[in-house]
């Protein structure tokens, strides 16, 4: 079958998102970035679900989707606390504690 | 090695009791000092009485045989138990300490180093105690690093808080560098578990097995049991800890440290590291022994270089602990006896140098030696006992001293048959010279201290004759047991050869001993 | 082997006796009563001395008994037969199984030195109670003589090596102590210190050479005699038994002898000596004369088998021991003739005279050195006395002949006597003590082929008459100068112990006599000083009787009760044995005065049976020619002496300007006249100063800068090492690599701050970062 | 494919109730303190701090009754959720360190002026998170109940919503946290598909020991999420930030349930997921292991501020309980190894608790964070300083205190393995644990050796819940540390490492 091909869309994904996390200064296009990861992992699944014939796969993608969700939810709230301390939602500011 | 168990109480209580005197101290209030210090005592003296109880019970003509031994289980997954007994090695040493934490006490009692809180400071030595008595009688590896750990703590604090100037830097590097050091010897002792095939941490079980490790292994973890046991001696060059923490600590600390606590790694070498490892121990004797002379050489002109009566002391610590290990590295039952002999006498000896210390500092408020001098002219009951102390502590005929020095040197002779002669006898030619630089730097603090008049800034009249007063009540409670201590076993030393050398015979099985 | 010995011999009892029994106890007496002065003087009456001088005397009774009662076992016993030593020991202590012994071992030897330091200590006592009355250290000073004596009585009664040293440490802390007596000032402390660490030195040899003798000498000995290898007797026996190997006993020898030179002051450690007399002068006496420093030769005496093969005595060539002894004896009395403090030139002539008996010991001529301690004790203790009595009583407590004596006899009549009596026996005049041992030792040098250091020992006598006639004359002749004219003159010339009881607590009557003294100028000392003079002067006179040669055999008492006879004797040693085995009776039948070969096989080669405990020796035959020879020596140089001092001394004033103006005035006609002083002028200028002084200017210079500049010097660089070692290797090195780690963590730690930068991407970077290069490594291992 | 799921036969699965009556008492008491929060007046909103501790003890019963009812182990739904004594042990320490947090925050929430209820909730349901993962045995349950306390724990970083610092702790944790679950779910995915499988006993068995690239780097992938749930170095690096924004409280539940949690899980995945694997995971524990003391004891040494080395000291503490890990793979050390870790566990959250306690206490007085706060502290505070004396010899793991027997039960199990790398890594960690004394002895040496700063010696008042707390920790402490026998039993335990027979 063509597995490959969804497993390299899915590696591709990964990577794309990786880069976001690490090159985005922006929080929300970083929550998103994450998000892109969170699916390459989903497609990992179904892809393999799929192949392997098994329904885990598709259980495993579903609740990765409903806590991604809730993840987000979290996610977005802080963002928007952030937001509301400094009027500002850029990353390197957050770095009032280091050493 | 046969064992006798009855009293087998004895230790227990003797070792514990002190903490039942801080459990009680706990609940005084810190504004009774009297009544704190007197209680402190008390425990203290009961401990001393448990003691001697042993003593009387100690069956002498057995003396080369474990005693009052107990057992029970302790932390049984790691089949280590509370495995304690006494024979004629711990015993001299277990009382020490119990005599000596008595004495500082007593002279603590109007002795307290500033910041004061006696409450603090007795209860810290009380718990020494337990350490150092728990230390000289456990029989399993891990009761054994525990009582060893043990005295950690309160040591750390007598110098960090009642210390001197530099108290802090000092209080840390004495922890740091035992701690480095038992850190190791626990990986030694778990090496050792393993390799005598996890069966028990009990030492006479791992002296059966030891001698079953191959040779290259038991190198190894003799390496590691030396670490942590030369750290605690200390031998050249583990030894930079030791003036420092001399030189920092009260008074008490002093003594508790030299009289007892630097037996510890000593004890350690006798008790454990050479029977459990007789063949490592034949490996390492030469590299001891060099250590031991270095230690000696170095040690004595480390005094030479010292303006500072207590460091110079301490100094001098590392030169007779380098006599001792030289005993000890002989592997024969003559050097082992010296040395053990050795560790008693310099209890005693520098122990009482250090209090002598103390009170000229307390009295001159300074330990420089310019500027003190004509000591008998102003003091002469310390003078003369200073000068005694000297005396015993160059190793003097007839006095203590003696016979912990000359016979190690005379065992250097003819070491354990498998060791070097030459090597040895070279050690013992050094060990030798060594003696004459102990009366170099003995008589030469006494000379500059003692004898001469007294310098302008301490002289008559210049607001320092109410200090200088002579040595007073407590001192002297304090005192007279250790002088006549050293005179006696100076001028009859078989009281203690007698209690050693059983022990020692059986100690040294593994090399014919 | 013991079965044959005993049952050939037929064993008779040696008479015996409590007090030979019981020598042990002379020197517990003093002993204790060092502890009752210490803690009860205070509070005597009498400042505890009367401890001190009873104490002393109980020894000297006991020591007497002693001696008679071994002279009665001696004469119970056949002739030229071996007398077994009376020993006994206690467990003292135990190591590995063997228990070590502490005891007596009593024999001609012991009783002979016992006797005399219990005599002299006891006269030193009672001389002291004068000479230090109102010292503000009273009590210390007895306490430490008193522990002084016990010392040397118990190194002497020793049963083995170990008690010896006791004792010899125990000596060896009171002269620091006696000698630091007055330790307010610097110069004395240091003295002090000066000679507990030369002695100290030495003692390295002690300890070596008792380590490396009891390895060597204990198997040997436990199996044959059943004692330990520190045994005096178990150590003698074993050296002439021929289980030694040669380098053991040799390199043994050599230890113990270098502690015998620092103990005893020889050539080159002999430094000491002279300073040790910042002391108190009967501590000067106890030192010089019988104790302290004739400990080094009595050790040698005593284990005396150990030297005889170590060192190959009567070997042919000359040894070790002999030739120390004689560089000693010239290089001490050379020595003598510079010095200005009489108590100096007696320390010299002491290093002198111990060096006759360290050459005769080498030499063979064990006897006569032995008999030359016991003598010696009495004149050279009857000398420092002697100069005590002057600084006491007439020169106000200084020693400085030049300055501050002359003309004394007339003032002092007794000590003048007593004096000249004992230079005399020093001199070894005929009739006089010294005669019979000084003599003695040179005669038997010679004869057992020393020939070299039998002309050593005569040039010896010769200097030895020379400079005691030189100090003679300066204390005793010419005019009164400096205080003993009565002139006071500035303090620091005085003795010590004057200054000081100024601010003393029981000092100021002391002070006031010293005060009177001057006053009344030089007059005779108290009965308490001039006693001990008189009877010491007695003996120095008569004490030559015990061993006197020329007046044939039974005057020979001290050979036939001291010296050992080199029997082949029953292992057990104790038995004493007529016969049992053949060589050993033909050497009962036939005593072995007759010189020659040896008829014992004892030091030459090892007994088939049984055990030697001492090695055969010769003895030279009395000759009048050779002591006519040495006395002519003698006479020599006193004369010589004596004329050089009158002109240099009496007449010097007249001298220069008589020359010089006679040679400007007058004119050649008058130069006999002028050749008489030009005699004189030769005579100083030449043999006199280019001799004397030179070379012993160079001698002396040779002292001070290099030998005492290498024991000084030797303290000031150890310290110096000390210092750089300290400051850094101990400090830099070893401290610093301890804290370096510590600086080097925290160093990390500031380093690795950066890392935590507080940004969320790079937080995220390390953290995929990491992964990735994990990720990467697994692949690429697992592929 | 669809034809699998027709075929696939529906059987319900069989509920065992007692051994799911932690979870149940647990989130009736979620629910109840949401109730009690929307309907209680702010005035009586006190009364949720005893609701919240009562439904922990409570859930703590049923642990018990579970473990005296030797019953063996309990599984359900085909052993994807099982109840063994490890995790009972486990769930037992969640639940009793939950409530000694409980005790730690009670005033310090009444007093702060935000939503008490919010914060009981969200605790509770981190906590609810930890007891499921103590018995998850299944990648999706495991993933479920890793968000599970996570998410919660997110918030509670972040629960003082004015503070700038609790804000970006929270975000900072959050953002990491996130993006590593996202990684390991990644390598999860790729597990599933190698292995067909996501139940653990299943991968374990598919997986073998023979290794391949792919399965190497799900594994590494699936370890690094716990990597940094237990803040390893390298994926350590929101912990300081976080602990020290954080509420005290929170800092100390962290730093001991959710690390704790985060083990739990490795070694679970480690033991039943990869026992074959150890190629991989060894060397990268071993790793790990020294990085991460080495790393967090040479940060420690230089701080500040309290809470923020206590941040790194955690961290340190993690890669001594890491060091067992690291030779587990050997023939018969599991056991012991399993037993090291859960042992150093129990002691090191009974230490650390106390010691956030303390600095509660302190900080309650000095109002600073800052470590010379705490100068002079023996002279006017005997007792607290003692407690603390006590902590921290127990974290330098020093006799007769809990910490030593966790360091040696560490070490033991290391030189038990007897290999070269085993010795090294001993020979690290003993290097470390003396670095180590450096930065707790300077605590040390503050509160004896050290003039007050502002000269108020004025007694510290300690309210009674902190002081419960104390009392529980520093008791325990001791105890531990005198008697190790005690601890030891709960830490024997061969449940797990019977993955290892084979």
């Amino acid at each position: 079958m063509f597995v490959n091909q969804f497993l390299i869309l899915a590696a591709v994904l990964f990577c794309i998102g990786v880069y976001g996390v690490i090159a985005r200064k922006n929080a929300v296009l970083v929550l998103m970035s994450i998000e892109l990861i969170l699916n390459s992992v989903n497609i990992n699944l179904l892809a393999f679900s799929m192949r392997n014939g098994s329904l885990d796969g598709h259980t495993f993608a579903l609740y990765i989707i409903a806590i991604a969700a809730a993840e987000v939810g979290v996610g977005l709230a802080m963002v928007l606390l952030m937001y509301r301390n400094r009027r500002s939602i850029d990353l390197d500011e957050l770095s009032e504690m280091k050493g | 090695m046969e064992v006798i168990s009855n009293h087998n109480w004895a230790l227990t209580v003797g070792t514990f009791l002190p903490l039942v005197g801080v459990l009680i101290m706990l609940f005084i209030p810190k504004a009774e000092e009297a009544l704190i210090k007197s209680v402190a005592i008390a425990t203290a003296i009961a401990t001393l009485a448990v003691g001697i109880y042993t003593m009387v019970q100690f069956d002498f003509g057995n003396a080369g045989a474990m005693q009052f031994v107990a057992e029970h289980d302790w932390i049984s997954v790691i089949k280590s138990s509370y495995y304690i007994g006494i024979d004629g090695i711990s015993l001299p040493l277990y009382l020490l300490s119990m005599v000596i934490t008595v004495l500082v006490m007593i002279y603590s009692w109007d002795h307290v180093p500033s910041p004061g809180n006696p409450k603090a400071f007795f209860i810290l030595m009380l718990i020494l105690q337990t350490g150092m008595a728990g230390t000289f009688i456990a029989r399993d590896l891990i009761l054994f690093f525990v009582f060893f750990e043990l005295v950690l703590l309160p040591m750390y604090f007598m110098i960090g808080v009642w210390g001197g100037e530099n108290r802090q830097y000092a209080s840390l590097k004495f922890f740091l560098y035992t701690m480095f050091g038992s850190a190791l010897m626990l990986v030694a002792f778990l090496a050792l578990f393993f390799k005598t095939g996890a069966e028990s941490f009990s030492i006479p079980f791992l002296i059966e097995e030891g001698m079953n490790i191959s040779r290259t292994t038991q190198i190894w973890i003799f390496a590691g049991m030396f670490v942590g046991f030369a750290v605690k001696v200390p031998m050249f060059p583990f030894h930079t800890w030791l003036p420092d923490a001399h030189t920092q600590a009260p008074t008490q600390g002093s003594v508790i440290l030299a009289a007892v606590l630097l037996k510890l790694g000593t004890y350690g070498f006798v008790r454990i590291a050479i029977p459990v490892l007789p063949e490592a121990a034949k490996a390492w004797a030469p590299y001891i022994g060099g250590l031991a002379v270095i230690g000696i050489i170095y040690g004595s002109l480390g005094c030479l270089a010292q303006t500072d009566m207590k460091r110079l002391i301490a100094f001098s610590s590392v030169a007779h602990m380098g006599f001792v290990m030289l005993g000890i590295s002989t592997l024969t039952s003559f050097g082992m006896n010296a040395a053990m002999f050795g560790m008693v006498a310099h209890g005693l000896i520098t122990g009482m140098l250090f209090f002598v210390a103390g009170s000229v500092k307390e009295r001159y408020h300074t330990l420089e030696i310019k500027r003190i001098s004509g000591m008998l002219l102003q003091m002469p009951k310390l003078g003369w006992i200073l000068g005694f102390c000297a005396m015993a502590s160059l190793g003097l005929p007839g006095l203590a001293g003696f016979w912990g020095e000359f016979p190690a040197i005379l065992s250097a002779y003819q070491p354990a048959p498998g060791l070097s002669v030459n090597v040895f006898r070279a050690y013992m030619v050094i060990a030798a010279i060594g003696t004459v630089f102990a009366a170099g730097y003995l008589l030469w603090l006494f000379q500059r201290i003692a004898f001469g008049e007294p310098t302008a800034e301490f002289a008559a009249g210049h607001g320092h004759d109410e200090d200088l007063h002579d040595v007073n009540k407590f001192e002297w409670i304090a005192w007279t047991p250790l002088l006549i201590a050293i005179v006696v076993f100076g001028v009859y030393p078989q009281l203690m050869f007698k209690v050693l050398d059983p022990a020692v015979g059986v100690t040294l099985k593994a090399f014919g001993g | 082997m013991f079965a044959e010995a005993t049952e050939t011999a037929t064993e008779v009892v040696l008479s015996s006796g409590w007090f030979l029994e019981h020598a042990w106890v002379i020197p517990v007496i003093p002993a204790l009563s060092f502890f009752l002065i210490i803690f009860f003087g205070k509070r005597m009456p009498k400042k505890g001395s009367e401890f001190g001088v009873a104490s002393m005397f109980g020894a000297l009774v006991f020591a007497g008994g002693a001696a008679y009662q071994w002279i009665q076992r001696v004469n119970g016993a056949p002739e030229g037969a071996f007398i077994s030593p009376v020993v006994k020991t206690w467990t003292w202590w135990q190591n590995s199984g063997v228990s070590f012994g502490i005891g007596q071992h009593v024999d001609g030897l012991t009783v002979a030195i016992l006797l005399v330091v219990a005599f002299i200590s006891t006269l030193v006592q009672i001389y002291s109670l004068e000479y230090l009355r109102g010292d503000r250290r009273y009590t210390h000073f007895f306490a430490s003589l008193t522990l002084f004596s016990a010392g040397m009585l118990n190194m002497v009664v020793a049963e083995n090596m170990i008690q010896l040293i006791l004792g010899w440490e125990i000596m060896g802390l009171c002269s620091f102590l006696l000698i630091g007596h007055w330790w307010e000032e610097g110069a004395n402390s240091r003295a002090a210190l000066k000679a507990f660490f030369t002695t100290r030195t030495g003692d390295i040899g002690l300890l070596t050479g008792t380590a490396i003798l009891f390895f060597s000498a204990n198997e040997w000995t436990t199996k044959t005699l059943g004692v330990s290898g520190f045994s005096i007797r178990g150590l003698s026996s074993w050296a002439l038994s021929g289980d030694p190997g040669h380098a053991a006993i040799t390199m043994g020898a050599i230890a113990l002898f270098i502690a015998a030179i620092g103990k005893s002051g020889q050539f080159p450690l002999h430094t000491w000596l002279p300073d040790a007399m910042a002391g108190p002068t009967p501590v000067s006496s106890l030192l010089h004369s019988s104790t302290m420093v004739v400990a080094g030769v009595f050790l040698v005496a005593r284990v005396y088998p150990v030297f005889f093969k170590g060192m190959e005595i009567l070997g042919g060539s000359a040894n070790f021991i002999v030739v120390i002894g004689g560089i000693t004896i010239v290089i001490a009395a050379l020595l003598a003739f510079v010095q200005t403090d009489i108590k100096k030139v007696l320390a010299y002539s002491t290093v002198s005279q111990l060096g006759y008996m360290m050459m005769g010991l080498g030499a063979g001529a064990w006897l006569p050195a032995v008999f030359h301690i016991f003598t010696h004790a009495f004149f050279k203790a009857c000398l420092f006395l002697g100069a005590g009595s002057i600084s006491h009583s007439s020169s106000h407590h200084s020693f400085e002949m030049k300055k501050d004596m002359g003309g004394l006899r007339k003032f002092m009549p007794i000590t003048f006597g007593t004096w000249v009596i004992s230079t005399l026996a020093l001199c070894g005049v005929f009739p006089f003590s010294g005669f019979f041992s000084k003599d003695e030792i040179i005669d038997n040098v010679g004869h057992n082929g020393y020939n070299v250091f039998m002309y050593v020992g005569l040039a010896g006598a010769f200097l030895t008459a020379a400079y005691m006639t030189r100090a003679t004359y300066l204390t005793f002749f010419g005019q009164p100068r400096g205080a003993s004219a009565g002139e006071h003159h500035e303090e620091e010339s005085h003795d010590s112990h004057a200054a000081h009881d100024d601010h003393a607590d029981h000092g100021h009557d002391a002070h006031d006599s010293h005060d009177a003294h001057a006053s009344q100028g030089p007059h005779e000392s108290g009965w308490l000083i001039t006693v001990p003079l008189i009877i010491l002067a007695t003996l120095a006179l008569s004490s030559g009787f015990l061993n006197a040669l020329p007046f044939g055999e039974k005057f020979e008492n001290f050979k036939k009760w001291v010296e050992p006879s080199a029997e082949v004797i029953n292992p057990t040693g104790i038995a004493y044995v007529v016969g049992g085995i053949g060589e050993a009776r033909i050497a009962s039948e036939t005593p072995s005065e007759e010189s020659g070969h040896s008829k014992s096989p004892c030091g030459t080669e090892t007994p088939e049976q049984g055990v030697c405990a001492a090695p055969q020796l010769n003895h030279a035959p009395f000759k009048w020619s050779k002591a006519a020879m040495s006395m002519l020596i003698v006479l020599a140089g006193f004369l010589l002496s004596l004329f050089v001092c009158i002109q240099l001394y009496e007449k010097k004033n007249k001298k220069f300007v008589g020359l010089t103006e006679r040679n400007k005035v007058l004119g050649f006609g008058y130069k006999l006249l002028v050749n008489k002083y030009y005699l004189d002028v030769l005579y100083e200028k030449i043999i006199v100063r280019s001799i004397a002084h030179p070379i012993s200017a160079a001698v002396y210079w040779f002292n001070q800068k290099v030998l005492d500049g290498v024991v000084n010097g030797a303290g000031t660089t150890a310290k110096g090492i000390a210092g750089w070692v300290y400051r850094n290797i101990d400090q830099r090195v070893v401290d610093g690599a301890v804290n370096g780690t510590g600086s080097v963590a925290q160093g990390a730690g500031s380093a690795l701050r950066p890392v935590q930068s507080g940004k969320v991407n790079q937080y995220g970077a390390l953290l995929f970062g990491a992964a990735a290069i994990g990720a990467l490594v697994l692949v690429i291992v697992n592929t | 494919m669809l034809s699998t799921i027709a075929t696939a036969a529906w059987s319900s699965p069989t509920i065992d109730y007692h051994a799911l009556a932690p979870e149940i008492i647990l989130g009736a008491g979620i629910v109840l303190l949401l109730l009690l929060d929307l309907f209680l007046s702010d005035s009586r909103k006190w009364m949720l701090t005893p609701v919240a501790s009562f439904t922990l003890l409570g859930a703590f019963v049923p642990v018990l009754t579970l473990a005296l009812s030797n019953a063996g182990t309990r599984e359900m739904f085909d052993g994807r959720y099982v109840i063994d004594d490890f995790s009972l042990v486990m769930k037992g320490l969640f639940l009793l360190s939950g409530y000694v947090v409980v005790l730690l925050a009670a005033d310090y929430i009444r007093e702060g002026d935000y939503y008490q209820g919010e914060f009981w909730f969200l605790m509770l349901s981190s906590l609810m998170g930890m007891v499921m993962m103590a018995s998850s045995r299944d990648l999706i349950s495991i993933f479920v109940s890793l968000e599970f306390l996570s998410i919660p724990a997110y918030m509670l970083a972040a629960w003082r919503k004015r503070d700038s610092r609790s804000n970006e702790a929270g975000i900072k944790y959050y953002l990491l946290g996130v993006f590593a679950s996202a990684i390991m779910l990644y390598g999860m995915s790729l597990l599933y598909g190698i292995t067909n499988s996501t139940k653990l006993t299943e991968i374990g068995a598919s997986l073998g020991s023979n290794l391949t690239s792919i399965r190497a780097l799900a594994v590494f992938f699936v370890v690094i999420g716990f990597a940094f749930k237990i803040s390893a170095v390298p994926f350590h690096t929101w912990a300081p930030d976080t602990y020290q924004g954080a509420p005290t409280p929170v800092t100390a539940f962290l730093s001991v349930a959710s690390k704790a949690a985060g083990f739990v899980a490795l070694v679970t995945v480690v033991y039943v997921g990869f026992p074959g694997s150890h190629a991989v995971w060894q060397p990268v524990f071993w790793i790990l292991s020294a990085a991460t003391m080495t790393l967090g004891n040479v940060m420690a040494l230089k701080q500040t501020s309290i809470v923020r080395m206590l941040a790194y000291s955690s961290i340190a503490q993690g890669g001594f309980i890491l060091m067992p890990l690291a030779v587990a793979g050997e023939t018969g050390v599991a056991e012991s190894a399993l037993r090291a870790v859960v042992t150093y566990l129990i002691v090191y959250a009974a230490t650390n608790l106390g010691v956030f306690a303390v600095v509660m206490v302190v900080a309650r007085k000095t109002r600073s964070g800052e470590i010379s706060s705490y100068g002079g502290l023996f002279s006017y505070a005997p007792g607290i300083a003692t407690l603390m004396t006590i902590f921290m010899a127990s974290l330098a793991g020093i006799p007769p205190f809990g910490g030593w027997f966790g360091k040696f039960a560490a070490f033991q199990s290391l030189v038990s393995a007897g290999t070269t790398w085993a010795y090294v890594l001993a020979i690290i960690g003993g290097v470390n644990s003396v670095v180590a004394f450096g930065y707790y002895g300077s605590i040390l040496r503050e509160m004896w050796m050290r003039p007050v700063p502002d000269g108020d010696t004025s007694p510290v008042p300690v309210k009674s819940s902190l002081a419960v707390a104390l009392g529980i920790t520093g008791i325990a402490t001791l105890l531990l540390g005198v008697l190790p026998g005690i601890v030891i039993h709960f830490g024997d335990l061969a449940g797990l490492a019977g993955a290892f027979g084979r």
